[in-house]
């Protein structure tokens, strides 16, 4: 598979004086699934709005499938960390799901379709007919998972995506994605705080620095594609590679230099 | 970037200016009834230069200042507390719906006859018109108080006049802007309409006399003179709020792709 | 079910009552009674006159509200979206807003003639403001995550106005509206002042003239009525609008 | 350099006057007012006037009443109204009145293409007033009965004298009732002349008179008197060919007109006393054509000083 | 130490239909440490708020100190789920936190200081000065927290605070509470979705079962009270308690009945 996303010397500055991103330059193939993993507030949510087109950056390039992005494109989907805001509040669960298909020429049926099976797959059928205000945090925040999901993108980039879910559907998503992944062969960014979650996930972990942000680790990820919760998280290498993300935003934190 | 907006704008009345021209020059419309617009233009410098113009549109824009004033100051008060307390909101929804659309041109012989063909009788009439403008954006910009933003006031134990201070005025406050820009247009119209009706001197006075006088050129300079101020009202009303909004995403929001 | 019907009517009555025991005392020929006015109410506006002066203002009204609703908010949508033509825009709408109604009437006139057309531009020239500034406002403060999703899932410009402009903004606008009902109310009075020989607004202005105290002030009252009126139908639609909104409203109360 | 159009040679008279404000319409019959004022005769009568603009009887009667206002120069049909409704008005002289022959100073003027040419002609046309239920469409009615026509059919609408020349153009109206300069300006521009409605119906008719509220006539008969005195000799003077520069010169110190129609107009003639007869053939006439509904009592209304 | 809350038979019906709690019972005592877990949607944050006197119950009895609960306490501070929220956009980080100290008769440097102690704790002392809406999710969140801990209540009730903050954050906040609950006794009720956290923090873990929600399982955490990241992680003990919590959630989510 080739290269999808190309990014170079990115930089972004907020008006008038925050350096988000300082110096940021990965690639990422097609078909990858990419965690990215820093501490909070180093520059996350700003990468991933600058790779879906919705921030301009101050500085480098931003290339997707060769071309320079200028804008968001169709065959993308994201979830935002604001998950609640990003959710109408006049429209029903449904709705929210349904809204980003309205114009992918589809059939009633196959619409309605989609949208049950994103709806069912995030474990809320029970209540797609409520708005977004009715609902929990955590259900909120499936709802946006199950909007992403129903849109069917080439790439999806999840911001946090699993923040506000328990442990055991936490470990249920996770599984639909790195389904999604394997068998539809989607790309997936993947911002998360846990660490555990990006290593069972990823099959690549970038770990970031501190504001103004660089890559601080680019560390692959050799587990074995077929994984499981239980026996994957109980190998030694899982263990090891977590500690070694762990200690590298550890250090982050600590505002260490990266090593050249 | 800063010099862009006043450049468009300026060149929106610039294009009008030139339509306004080219309507009577053309002969669409008899230039007697839509005089040139350099003509009414000069009249304007003219005018301008008349210390007595200054001194009626001191008289037009003071009875304007003073009722905004009023009318701005009781609406925000009962505003709130209408729109704070559901009981008041149920118990006057009804009288309010009434008084409201009742034209306050209709109101003028009540105004006479209370306080006779004074400036107070056009007082009347502008605060009364322009009091309902922001009335109705306060009612509605005190219910649009966030829920989440608002049960953390309560959690916090935040007293009511901190509540009031620091939540709800805030929250209102893009609400009242836009009332307060609306009530200062129809300050303005009604100051002008009462003084060409009642007849104290003022602006609105110099408008019916050139009227009566057939003398076109005079009506459409002093019209201009109204559509500037409240132009530069505009211009006033849009720097406040520029200052108070600066955390609001109209304000702040331009930057989106 | 009691309150129900107690909140509309109580602080009216009241009103009523302070107003009929004011009179009694008083001798003042221009503040009738509420006996007087009703007396006078009955006589003239119940008959002909019904068809002759109150449909036809009726009529003009709601058309000339029709007509601002609908250019006020496309125009409100598309000044609150596209920067340059706001910044183009404003200054002159700030100034058409600024010129008194009653001003550009013999223009009007002239323009359009004698006619309903004229009128009903007259009310929509005055009505129109309100809902065009609230529009704009609305449609300027859509929050930014909520039109970030609708860039990032690439929703076409006629699905984001449908589905994320006009629904973010829909509480402004039905303020604009209910500001552009009393406002379109009161100019349908002065459209009717001028050039006229029929209508409400004329029936009140010849009263008005004439000394028919009683009869001016059954005319005010009629005037509110229509207000209410207004408002009422206003209310149905509202809330029908604004379902969500005021189901947010509603739960943050609970 | 600026200028100052307010600044007029003040001519404050010394001494002890006494204060009185009058309501009047801003027109140019006012110019006798502002004339006698300048000409220092009500300070001779230890007045002090100060004329205050009205736009109708509508403002101005309120005003009298509550005692804003000592006296109003108005339309008599305005005083008709008030006595109708028991409002406590008296006519306590005339101002100025038409002409009962000659070149009347209001007409009612066709335009061109409406091929209007005699008063029978505007039966089932267009016509406009400055304000219905007035002078104006009870004597227009009048003058088309006398010449043949039905007066019933005719439209009235309502135009503001200075809109009418626009509207004629335009065809919204077929004729109009307008006063001068109107009526030599739209002659001037080939418009028919159809009939002086006054002058064809009620020879001589009053068109202005000075009011008085009946509370003040009988609190203050001094004051009354003063006033009357004055104005007496104001019209007087203002009647004089001599001052008739003087007359002109208050025009265009108090309107906005431009000299040259100031210079043009047509002055009605002055004078203080109230022609009862031509008031009660109004008031008959307007009856009839059920402008109003009976007639108001001149006996109690007009109380000449 | 006496018994700080009481509830009974709570209940509480969002209208028309939705029956978020249907039958609570627990007691805390004063200068607890109660964590709360439990599936997605099943009623914490509703908990919360009746707890907090935000809501008014449906049934049954709220008790704080023994008198029942009829509107917010002063004694009392929330960190609410929905963080972005809850924050002022026309006030800067300092004003947030400063807020509810107003009414608290504080000289003003002593209420300075608070804020200063809240934010830097909290890692935000460098934009102290920003708005809310220039900062990203975790460090709004991070803000929340500040507020709250600035207010120095007698019972903090926290609705996943650390839902947005990276891992060594999250570490180190969870140890600001655990000192803050020590050191000052002040009684904790901690909603979280992270079953180690709960283990890690509590001194007890309430395990809610699926909407309507009931009490499915009350642990006792008998881990020593003085605790640290790496040692009392890798207790076996630890290992067991998060097990058996854990088990109870997947439980709760698959809808088996609470054992009498
Ligand atoms: N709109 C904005 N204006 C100004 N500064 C901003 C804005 N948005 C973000 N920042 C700043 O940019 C930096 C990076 O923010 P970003 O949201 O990308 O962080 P993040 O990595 O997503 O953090 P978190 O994990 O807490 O969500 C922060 O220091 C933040 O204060
Ligand atoms: N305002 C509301 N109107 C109607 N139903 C509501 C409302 N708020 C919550 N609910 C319902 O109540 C139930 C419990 O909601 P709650 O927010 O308490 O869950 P939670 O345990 O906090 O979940 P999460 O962990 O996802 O935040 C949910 O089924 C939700 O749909
Ligand atoms: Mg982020
Ligand atoms: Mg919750």
């Amino acid at each position: 598979m080739g290269e999808l996303l190309r990014v170079e010397h990115l930089r972004k500055v907020y008006e008038p004086a925050t350096e988000a991103i300082g110096d940021l330059s990965f690639t990422m193939r097609a078909g990858e699934l990419l965690c990215v993993v820093g501490p909070s507030g180093c520059g996350k949510t700003t990468l991933l709005k600058c790779l879906a087109g919705l921030l301009r950056p101050t500085g480098g390039v931003v290339e997707m499938h060769g071309a320079p992005v200028t804008g968001p494109s169709p065959a993308m989907a994201v979830v935002f960390q604001e998950y609640g805001r990003s959710l109408y509040p006049w429209l029903t669960v449904r709705g929210n799901v349904e809204l980003p298909l309205r114009h992918k020429r589809l059939s009633r049926v196959e619409r309605a379709r989609l949208v049950a099976d994103a709806v069912e797959a995030v474990g809320l059928a029970h209540v797609a007919r409520s708005h977004p205000w009715q609902l929990s945090g955590g259900m909120q925040q499936r709802v946006a998972i199950a909007r992403a999901l129903a849109y069917e993108p080439d790439v999806l980039i999840m911001d946090e995506p699993f923040a506000a879910v328990d442990a055991q559907t936490r470990a249920d998503l996770e599984d639909l994605v790195r389904d999604l992944h394997a068998t539809r062969g989607i790309s997936i960014v993947f911002v998360t705080h846990d660490v555990d979650e990006a290593v069972y996930l990823g099959e690549r972990v970038l770990v970031l620095s501190g504001a103004p942000t660089r890559v601080r680790a680019d560390l692959p990820v050799d587990l074995p594609p077929e994984r499981d919760q239980r026996s994957t998280r109980a190998l030694p290498r899982f263990t090891e590679l977590r500690t070694q993300v762990y200690e590298q935003i550890q250090r982050a934190k600590r505002g260490q230099n990266v090593a050249p | 970037m800063r010099v862009r907006k006043p450049l468009l704008g300026a060149a929106g009345l610039l294009a009008f200016l030139v339509v306004w021209q080219l309507l009577p020059a053309l002969g669409l419309v008899d230039r007697q009834y839509l005089p040139y617009v350099t003509d009414v233009l000069g009249r304007l410098v003219e005018e301008l230069r008349d210390l007595a113009f200054w001194r009626r549109l001191g008289l037009t824009m003071s009875s304007w200042a003073i009722g905004l004033t009023i009318a701005t100051g009781a609406a925000v008060v009962l505003g709130t507390m209408v729109g704070l307390v559901p009981f008041l909101r149920r118990a006057t929804h009804t009288t309010v719906e009434f008084l409201r659309p009742i034209p306050s041109v209709a109101l003028i012989p009540l105004a006479v006859l209370l306080f006779g063909i004074q400036q107070r009788a056009a007082l009347v009439i502008i605060v009364y018109a322009s009091f309902w403008q922001v009335f109705v954006q306060m009612i509605y910009g005190v219910a649009d108080v966030d829920a989440v933003a608002r049960d953390t006031a309560r959690s916090f134990g935040v007293t009511r006049r901190e509540r009031l201070v620091y939540l709800i005025l805030p929250t209102a406050l893009p609400y009242l802007m836009t009332g307060v820009r609306l009530a200062a247009a129809v300050a303005l119209i009604l100051a002008i309409t009462a003084e060409m009706v009642i007849g104290n001197p003022g602006l609105g006075r110099m408008i019916e006399l050139s009227r009566s006088a057939g003398d076109a050129v005079g009506l459409y300079a002093l019209v201009v003179v109204t559509g500037l101020l409240g132009l530069l009202v505009n211009v006033f009303f849009r720097f406040v709020e520029r200052r108070a909004l600066s955390w609001h995403q109209s304000v702040r929001g331009e930057e989106v792709l | 079910m009691r309150a129900r019907l107690l909140y509309p009517v109580g602080l009216p009555f009241l009103l009523l009552v302070v107003w009929a025991l004011a009179t009694t005392s008083s001798t003042n020929r221009f503040f009738p009674g509420p006996a007087a006015i009703l007396d006078a109410f009955g006589e003239t506006w119940i008959g002909p006159a019904f068809v002759d002066d109150v449909l036809p203002s009726l009529s003009r009204l709601a058309i000339g509200i029709v007509a601002a609703i609908a250019v006020g908010v496309a125009a409100g949508t598309l000044i609150g979206l596209v920067r340059w033509l706001r910044e183009l825009s404003e200054p002159l709408l700030e100034f058409f807003r600024a010129v008194p109604p009653p001003v550009l009437i013999p223009i009007a006139m002239l323009l359009l003639g004698i006619t309903d057309t004229m009128k009903v531009v007259v009310i929509v020239s005055g009505a129109v403001w309100p809902i065009l500034l609230n529009t704009v406002d609305g449609v300027r403060a859509t929050d930014s995550v909520q039109s970030e999703t609708a860039a990032a899932f690439r929703l076409t410009r006629w699905e984001r106005l449908r589905f994320l402009v006009l629904p973010a903004a829909s509480p402004r606008i039905m303020t604009g509206v209910r500001q552009g009902l009393s406002v379109a109310l009161i100019l349908m009075v002065i459209s009717e002042m001028f050039a006229s020989s029929a209508g409400l607004g004329y029936r009140i202005a010849y009263f008005q003239r004439n000394y028919l105290v009683a009869e001016m002030w059954s005319g005010i009252l009629l005037l509110g009525l229509v207000g209410v009126l207004l408002a009422a139908v206003f209310g149905l639609v509202e809330r029908r609008v604004l379902r969500w909104y005021h189901g947010i409203k509603e739960v943050n109360r609970g | 350099g600026c200028t100052d159009s307010d600044a007029t040679p003040a001519v404050q008279a010394s001494g002890e006057l006494r204060q009185v404000r009058v309501a009047a319409l801003p027109i140019t019959e006012t110019a006798a007012l502002w004339g006698g004022i300048k000409a220092g005769l009500f300070a001779k009568h230890g007045l002090a006037v100060e004329v205050l603009p009205a736009q109708g009887g509508a403002q101005a009667i309120p005003a009298l009443l509550n005692g804003d206002i000592e006296f109003a120069i108005g339309q008599p049909f305005g005083a008709f109204r008030a006595d109708l409704q028991d409002l406590g008005v008296v006519l306590i002289g005339n101002y100025a009145s038409s002409y009962a022959d000659g070149a009347d100073i209001n007409a009612v003027v066709a335009s061109a293409t409406s091929g209007i040419a005699r008063p029978a002609q505007l039966a089932g046309r267009r016509v406009s007033v400055n304000s219905l239920g007035a002078a104006g469409d009870v004597t227009i009615m009048a003058a088309v009965e006398k010449d043949g026509g039905d007066p019933t059919t005719i439209k009235f609408v309502e135009v503001a004298f200075p809109d009418v020349p626009a509207q004629l153009a335009a065809g919204n109206i077929d004729a109009a009732w307008v006063p001068e300069p109107f009526v030599t300006q739209l002659r001037g521009r080939g418009d028919t002349f159809v009939v002086a409605p006054y002058q064809a119906t009620v020879p001589g008719l009053a068109t202005l008179t000075t009011l008085a509220s009946k509370k003040s006539m009988d609190a203050d008969r001094e004051l009354i008197a003063d006033f009357s005195a004055a104005m007496k000799e104001t019209l007087l003077w203002a009647q004089d060919p001599a001052n008739e520069a003087a007359v002109r010169q208050a025009i265009k110190d108090n309107l906005e007109l431009p000299p040259p129609v100031a210079d043009s107009v047509k002055l009605p003639t002055f004078g203080w006393e109230i022609d009862r007869a031509t008031l009660e053939t109004l008031a008959t006439l307007a009856t009839k054509y059920r402008v109003l509904d009976r007639q108001p009592d001149f006996g109690r209304l007009v109380q000449q000083q």
